[in-house]
């Protein structure tokens, strides 16, 4: 008996549990957070895959590993940006919301561009 | 390559040059004085090419390939007869008016696809030409720029892409069926016969090219069209343009296989035009709405024909056919123009300028021994002598009196100055059409062998033709004071329910619009985000 | 002699140019980061036009051959390492792009002039690196045969596409950019999870090695099904393109051409390349006829909205929703029971040329747009009046580019369909015909709005904001009859398209 | 055994109870402090998944880097007091019905290994040797992969380009604006000065042993970042100019080394990102100690954010 399953399962929840939150969150803040909840469940599944040669004589498969570091990375780089566009809508004036704009006259800003 | 082959080529072109030369500004500038050379090229080529040349352009595997036959042949000579007296007629007539740019690109493009058309023997050349041909046609409606010439010119481009589409459609399956890499167009006839989908296919072209020819109920672009546009493309819209569509069907359906079910469909809706046209026109009192009924009517007698012919597997219908459309390009470009002609002329001089237009018109009607009557008695052989003789019979009464009418409203459009004299640039290349529709019909029917026909001049024969035409004008008399009580039907009759479809999408347009903000909330669309990913899985499991 | 090596290899079409499509803009933006300020757009140049003729040469190799060009990278073959490759598909697909971005390059010279200011500024810094970025991660996406490497290469286009849609730095565009990252970013998570189960089945990446090894087996349907969601969230086919109208409607016109022709054109070339390729046979008639269906209400809803537009970009930006519907098509056509190899190979070269026909003929649109709110100020389509008198050579390029987007012959559109209503006539799938040509007439009625505007008198004199260079007319001009002529591919290039195709592929067309 | 499964199932639960907190937390803030936490905790899952390169990367990355960029924009972003309107419960209730089926359908893939797992690992250690490390991880990064790892650093330099493309327009090469606390706290600013030179040691050894064990360019890079931010949030040193040569230096040197060599090894080894046979390790070890050196720049920089008008003093 090993505990793979058990962390398995944990990668599947957290990806549930993070695209429900990037799903319903209206901030745009909490988004980038279960964006990255999302992210730690997928690449907990490259770690569950990695670690089922365990029954072989090799301790874990080094290649989604190494994909998993070099995701992390990536993920690390775009939290920064969306935190960064976040943070500049702010101080731009508007309001930090992912809504659509269809609630406002298209027309409306037509100079906007 | 041969000559004949170098002529074919020249005659598309030499037109499609000059369209291309017009993207230089200092050649579109000068671009007008060209317009009546531009389709000499194809009426040398009807002169010096053999029926059954053909031209093969690109590789032996990927091609356009045209040909000249004789109903293709016998419409393109009038067309570009038709085309060349136009622009010469536009010369003057155009002078001092605004959008020229906008008229010279627009006529080019339609001259090109014109000519093309009635050369083109492959599917792709021909539908390319065809498009060509409406974009040119709905520009040179537009010339106009006023709110009702842009209308019309929706309407126009609407119905015609929509009857484009049902083309495309029978052309791929046509494609489909045809064994081998063929695209021919002579291949696509006799795949037709044999095809499963036939019933299909039929049912696409005689809607595409029904529509593209004014059927009713589809007609309704054609009073819009013909009476926003100049009156030069008026002429060459109802003389030339619309014939593309008859040729289409010439070459498109099988008219070697008797198709009794096929034919009487097409014959009825063919012979409803004919006389629904007539009744409509008298309701009008604008010369060129006129005009424009009375192309649809004759179209849908055209249509009629070839409905016949469908009925009885007779090929003459082809020949029979052409040569009417050839007398029709010819006609009514001389009508049209004369309508422009008139407007510039003062009544001291109005009766001059009205006998040639009353011989021209009455011969519609079918008056022997013009060009009308000529026709007459040309199709008269696959109409036969059952119900197809009497709504002939009728429909030739019925237009004598809407050309009566006709002649009637363009003599109340005369120029308000008693002496005015029309330019002699409108008034020589009218004539010319006007000589030309009364002589190049006898020169065909002597010229082209049309098998047995009667003798044009045997009394039996006249009067046949004659006696509608004199109960046509003795019924004009009470008639036409009649349906001027009557009331007006507005131009383009059931067009009107136009408007009151665009309020209805209009509405569900706007419902659209709010349906696709809702859908671009986030959370909806990551919720669909999530069931199509759920509903994907689903569906691919389920093997 | 290493240069004249290398010199003799790109004549040939040799392999090592598929590597140097990547590593030149690779470079192209080291460099320009460091050499800043005013050589950025020296370099960007430099990069977009060797992209081109290195485009050329893998074509010219790949035609010629008759087969595919592949590359080991590090030596090491798959599925340890990395291999490159160039099909028919890849490499037609890599031509257009270079030449759609190259122009666009030379049209936003105007816009993003990074030689007049001594200091270094913001904007032109950004665009072109981040215009060379698009055509690196592009060519990778094209050539990478590697589904771990194009995860890579997706967020490398997407960090690239990004900052182009805000580059106005106005609140408005910021928003759209979020949006549109956070979406694209939801998409790229779930792709990378379906590159976990695939290795986890099989312990490769690579498209080859799957496909030979792929079975039907629960847990490659379901990483399967996890990429295909990603990529349509970042290709915003309907019901998923929230992000679509307003980030390619508020950017510069260059950044919109490019966002729009190119830019959604990687995922959905993946998911060409998933389906076909990786694993051939896997998507059922269902599954397909499914992405058709979102294909067709993409068409219907584009196409509706686009009608109610009253700014001509956001127009635009709705055709390009529609239009991406038309890709989708391709899917129920080639996967039906029906479909003999040739009629799927029939619809998969339709699909493409479409894809191809919209990149140019978009680009040209967008950027005509761009023109026109340079002149006038504004881009309201009711106030449009005396446009065409005044910048005909730009409605020019607009009408000819909607001409290819409605389908009329002889420009690209028109083939493209052809191909695909002919493959679907043969397996007898009538509603997806009928679609495309609903699709056809609903654009021609929204190109007949605009264009009726632009050749309609102005109530008064048009005062043009600014002058017009002549040459980012002829730019916009030069795409469009590009798109034009795309039909004329039927005569000879269309061919390539077969070159190392998949395996369903097989047989000859 | 059993003690050890035990333990897993209480670090599993911990990971989805905090995990869940980060859903359910009031205010953006705490949810990021809650992050903060659930990045250690998922390093020592990593750990017990037998990956410790990957949770030293996210020690050093998801949760030290992530979380502090989380932290920060929290901290920011509460004095904004955005009040959002939450989804409907309908939505919610179709959003977690569907997120449940998704996860549902992820966990049936991974939890039902193949009969044969399919593995590259014994491929891995077969050509190891080779290349003389013996890190598995770090030849997968730079030998058979080494195009990802290329292109990853590239990701890092747009993203942060992206960022920096934020600045207001006439902000563009001035500095990001980063919180100080030099006054208000003295320990800070101790601290500061006590940590970086042992940091320095630290992440000169992870670069090094990377190549033979855990470790490598990614940790000892974010270990040196964290150092500079250390020192720059405590006042000691003023953060460079974004437009400053030496910083744009000191971001690409990394990538450029590495896009060097392996331009090198088509001439020299006959294939791109290809090292002649004998230099494999010391030319790694070039390009990570190279890449150390950008990851301690770009990453810093990320955290810190977009130019702004010069305003303090």
């Amino acid at each position: 008996m090993n505990a793979l399953p058990l962390f398995a399962s944990c990668a599947a929840m957290l990806m549930g549990l993070g695209l429900y939150a990037l799903i319903t969150d209206p901030e745009p803040l909490r988004k980038i957070l279960a964006f990255n909840l999302l992210g730690s469940g997928v690449f907990l599944a490259f770690g569950v895959i990695s670690r089922r040669v365990a029954a072989t004589e090799f301790e874990g498969d080094p290649v989604p590993q190494a994909m998993t570091i070099t995701a992390i990375v990536v993920a690390f780089a775009a939290t920064a940006m969306a935190v960064a566009l976040v943070s500049r809508l702010v101080e731009a004036g508007g309001r930090a919301t992912v809504a659509s704009e269809a609630s406002e006259e298209p027309d409306a800003d037509g100079g906007a561009s | 390559m041969s000559d004949t082959g170098t002529l074919l080529m020249a005659a598309i072109v030499v037109p499609l040059c000059l369209l291309l030369l017009c993207l230089w500004p200092w050649a579109l500038s000068r671009m007008l004085s060209c317009l009546p050379f531009a389709p000499v090229p194809a009426l040398a080529a009807v002169f010096f090419v053999p029926a059954g040349s053909s031209l093969i352009l690109g590789s032996p595997r990927q091609n356009l390939s045209f040909a000249l036959d004789v109903p293709g042949g016998l419409l393109l000579g009038v067309a570009a007869l038709l085309w060349i007296t136009s622009g010469t007629y536009a010369l003057s007539y155009l002078k001092g008016r605004p959008n020229q740019a906008r008229f010279i690109v627009c006529w080019l493009m339609a001259l090109t696809g014109s000519i093309g058309v009635f050369l083109a023997s492959d599917m792709m050349g021909f539908y390319f030409l065809l498009a060509l041909l409406t974009i040119g046609a709905c520009g040179l409606i537009t010339c106009h720029d006023t709110p009702r010439a842009w209308n019309a010119a929706a309407i126009y481009i609407m119905l015609a892409l929509l009857a484009e589409s049902l083309l495309l459609v029978a052309f791929v399956m046509l494609a489909a069926e045809i064994p081998g890499n063929s695209l021919l167009i002579r291949d696509a006839a006799v795949a037709l016969s044999i095809s499963p989908h036939r019933d299909l296919i039929l049912a696409l072209l005689i809607a595409g090219f029904g529509t593209k020819a004014g059927l009713v109920p589809c007609h309704f672009w054609m009073p819009l069209a013909y009476s926003a546009a100049l009156t030069p493309a008026s002429a060459i819209l109802s003389g030339a343009v619309v014939k593309a569509s008859v040729l289409g069907m010439l070459r498109f359906l099988p008219l070697d296989t008797a198709l009794p079910d096929w034919g009487t469909a097409v014959a009825a809706a063919g012979g409803f035009a004919a006389i629904y046209g007539v009744v409509i026109g008298l309701t009008q009192r604008e010369p060129k709405v006129v005009l424009a009924y009375s192309s649809v009517s004759q179209m849908g007698f055209m249509i009629g024909v070839i409905g016949m012919g469908m009925i009885a597997g007779d090929g003459r219908a082809v020949l029979a056919t052409a040569f009417y459309a050839a007398n029709h390009v010819l006609v009514k470009g001389a009508l049209f123009l004369s309508v422009g002609v008139t407007v510039a002329t003062g009544h001291r001089h109005l009766r001059w300028m009205l006998l040639p237009v009353a011989v021209i018109a009455v011969g519609i009607g079918g008056l022997p021994l013009t060009g009308g009557g000529l026709a007459k008695l040309v199709v008269g052989g696959p109409l036969g002598d059952g119900t197809a003789n009497t709504v002939a019979t009728i429909s030739a009464i019925a237009t004598t009196l809407l050309m009566l009418q006709f002649l009637h409203g363009l003599a109340d459009s005369v120029s308000q100055h008693p002496e005015a004299r029309p330019a002699a640039g409108l008034v020589w290349p009218w004539l010319t059409t006007a000589a030309a529709s009364l002589a190049v019909p006898w020169a065909l029917f002597l010229a082209v062998p049309s098998g047995m026909l009667p003798d044009p001049f045997a009394a039996a024969v006249v009067w046949k033709a004659l006696w509608p035409v004199l109960a046509g004008a003795v019924l004009a008399i009470p008639l036409l004071r009649w349906t001027r009580r009557f009331g007006h039907v507005p131009a383009g009759d059931i067009a009107v329910a136009i408007d009151l479809l665009a309020g209805r999408a209009r509405t569900v347009g706007k419902a659209v619009e709010g349906l696709d903000g809702a859908l671009r909330q986030w959370p909806a669309a990551g919720v669909s985000l999530l069931a199509l990913a759920v509903a994907l899985g689903a569906v691919i499991f389920a093997r | 002699m290493p240069g004249v090596a290398a010199l003799s290899d790109a004549a040939m079409g040799q392999p090592s140019l598929l590597v140097l499509a990547i590593v030149l803009p690779v470079t192209g933006v080291l460099l320009s980061i460091v050499a800043g300020g005013r050589y950025v757009e020296a370099i960007a140049f430099v990069v977009l036009l060797s992209g081109l003729v290195i485009a050329i040469f893998i074509f010219d190799g790949v035609w010629r051959g008759g087969r595919e060009l592949t590359y080991v990278v590090g030596g090491w073959r798959p599925p340890l390492g990395i291999m490159l490759r160039a099909d028919g598909l890849s490499a037609l697909m890599m031509s257009t792009m270079a030449v759609v971005i190259c122009v666009v390059g030379v049209f936003a010279h105007a816009d993003f002039n990074s030689r007049l200011e001594a200091a270094e500024t913001r904007s032109p810094f950004v665009f072109w690196i981040m215009l060379v970025a698009v055509s690196g991660a592009m060519n990778m996406i094209f050539l990478g045969g590697d589904l771990f490497t194009l995860y890579v290469a997706l967020e490398l286009l997407t960090f690239a596409a990004v900052p182009l849609v805000c580059l106005s730095g106005s609140a408005e565009t910021i928003r759209a950019a979020m949006r549109y990252l956070l979406f694209a970013l939801l998409g790229s998570i779930l792709y990378l999870g379906g590159t976990a189960l695939l290795y986890g089945s099989h312990a490769t990446m690579d498209f080859a090695v799957l496909s030979q090894q792929a079975h039907l087996e629960p847990a490659t349907l379901i990483a399967a099904v996890l990429m295909t969601i990603g990529l349509l969230a970042k290709t915003a086919l309907f019901p998923l393109h929230l992000w679509l109208p307003p980030a390619h409607a508020g950017a510069p016109a260059a950044a919109s051409a490019i966002l729009s022709s190119v830019v959604v054109k990687g995922s959905f070339f993946l998911v060409v390349r998933l389906w076909f390729d990786a694993l051939p046979g896997m998507l059922t008639p269902a599954g397909a006829q499914l992405l058709g269906a979102l294909g067709a209400s993409a068409i219907a809803f584009g196409s509706v909205v686009a009608l109610q537009q009253k700014r001509l970009k956001l127009l635009i930006a709705y055709s390009t929703v529609a239009q991406i519907g038309y890709l989708f098509l391709m899917f129920p056509i080639a996967f039906n029971a029906a479909a003999t190899p040739a009629q799927s190979s029939e619809a998969l070269t339709g699909g493409m040329l479409q894809a191809m026909s919209h990149m140019t003929a978009k680009a040209a649109m967008f950027m005509a747009a761009g023109l026109i709110y340079t002149a006038l100020g504004h881009d309201r389509i009711a106030d449009l009046g005396g446009t065409a008198r005044a910048l005909p050579m730009t409605m020019l390029a607009f009408a000819i580019g909607g001409v290819c987007l409605i389908g009329l012959p002889p420009s690209g559109g028109f083939l493209a369909k052809w191909l695909l209503m002919r493959a679907a006539v043969e397996t007898g799938q009538w509603p997806w015909v009928v679609v495309m040509l609903a699709g056809g007439l609903f654009t021609s009625g929204y190109m007949f709005i605009v264009l009726s505007r632009a050749l309609q008198p102005s109530g008064e004199f048009l005062k043009l904001g600014a002058a017009l260079p002549k040459y980012r007319e002829a730019a916009a001009l030069t795409l469009a009859l590009l798109s034009l002529l795309l039909g004329f591919v039927a005569l000879g290039p269309l061919d390539v398209l077969q070159v190392g195709s998949g395996t369903m592929m097989a047989a000859p067309g | 055994m059993t003690i050890l499964l035990f333990t897993d199932v209480c670090l599993v639960l911990l990971v989805l109870t905090i995990g869940a907190s980060i859903v359910r937390a009031r205010d953006a803030f705490e949810a990021a402090i809650a992050f903060a936490i659930y990045g250690l905790l998922l390093a020592i899952v990593w750990v017990r998944l037998a990956a410790i390169d990957v949770a030293l990367t996210e020690a050093a990355i998801g949760g030290g880097m992530t979380g502090m960029l989380l932290l920060g924009a929290a901290a920011r972003l509460r004095l904004a007091g955005d009040d959002h309107i939450r989804a409907s419960l309908r939505v919610r209730l179709a959003a977690g019905i569907l997120s449940a089926l998704v996860a549902a359908g992820v966990a049936g893939a991974v939890l039902l290994p193949p009969e044969v797992i399919p593995t590259l690992a014994p491929k891995v250690m077969e050509n190891l040797a080779s290349s003389g490390l013996g890190n598995p991880v770090a030849g997968v990064l730079f030998v058979y992969r080494a195009l990802d790892t290329l292109l990853e650093k590239v990701v890092l330099l747009l993203a942060l380009l992206g960022v920096w493309s934020l600045a207001p327009d006439g902000a563009w090469n001035g500095r990001p604006a980063i919180r100080l606390y030099a006054r208000l706290n003295g320990t800070l600013t101790f601290l500061a000065q006590l940590l970086p030179p042992i940091g320095i040691v630290v992440a000169i050894y992870m670069c090094w042993i990377g190549a033979k064990a855990p470790g490598g360019a990614f940790q000892g890079g974010t270990i040196l970042a964290a150092m500079w931010l250390l020192v720059i949030v405590a006042g000691l040193e003023s953060i460079p100019s974004i437009g400053g040569t030496w910083l744009r230096i000191m971001l690409v040197i990394g990538p450029v080394i590495f896009l060097a060599i392996g331009t090198a090894g088509i001439v020299l080894a006959n294939a791109f990102l290809a090292y002649p046979a004998g230099y494999a390790k010391p030319l790694i070890v070039a390009i990570e100690v190279a890449l150390t050196l950008s990851i301690a720049a770009a990453p810093g920089m990320l955290a810190a954010g977009p130019p702004q008008q010069e305003q303090r003093q």
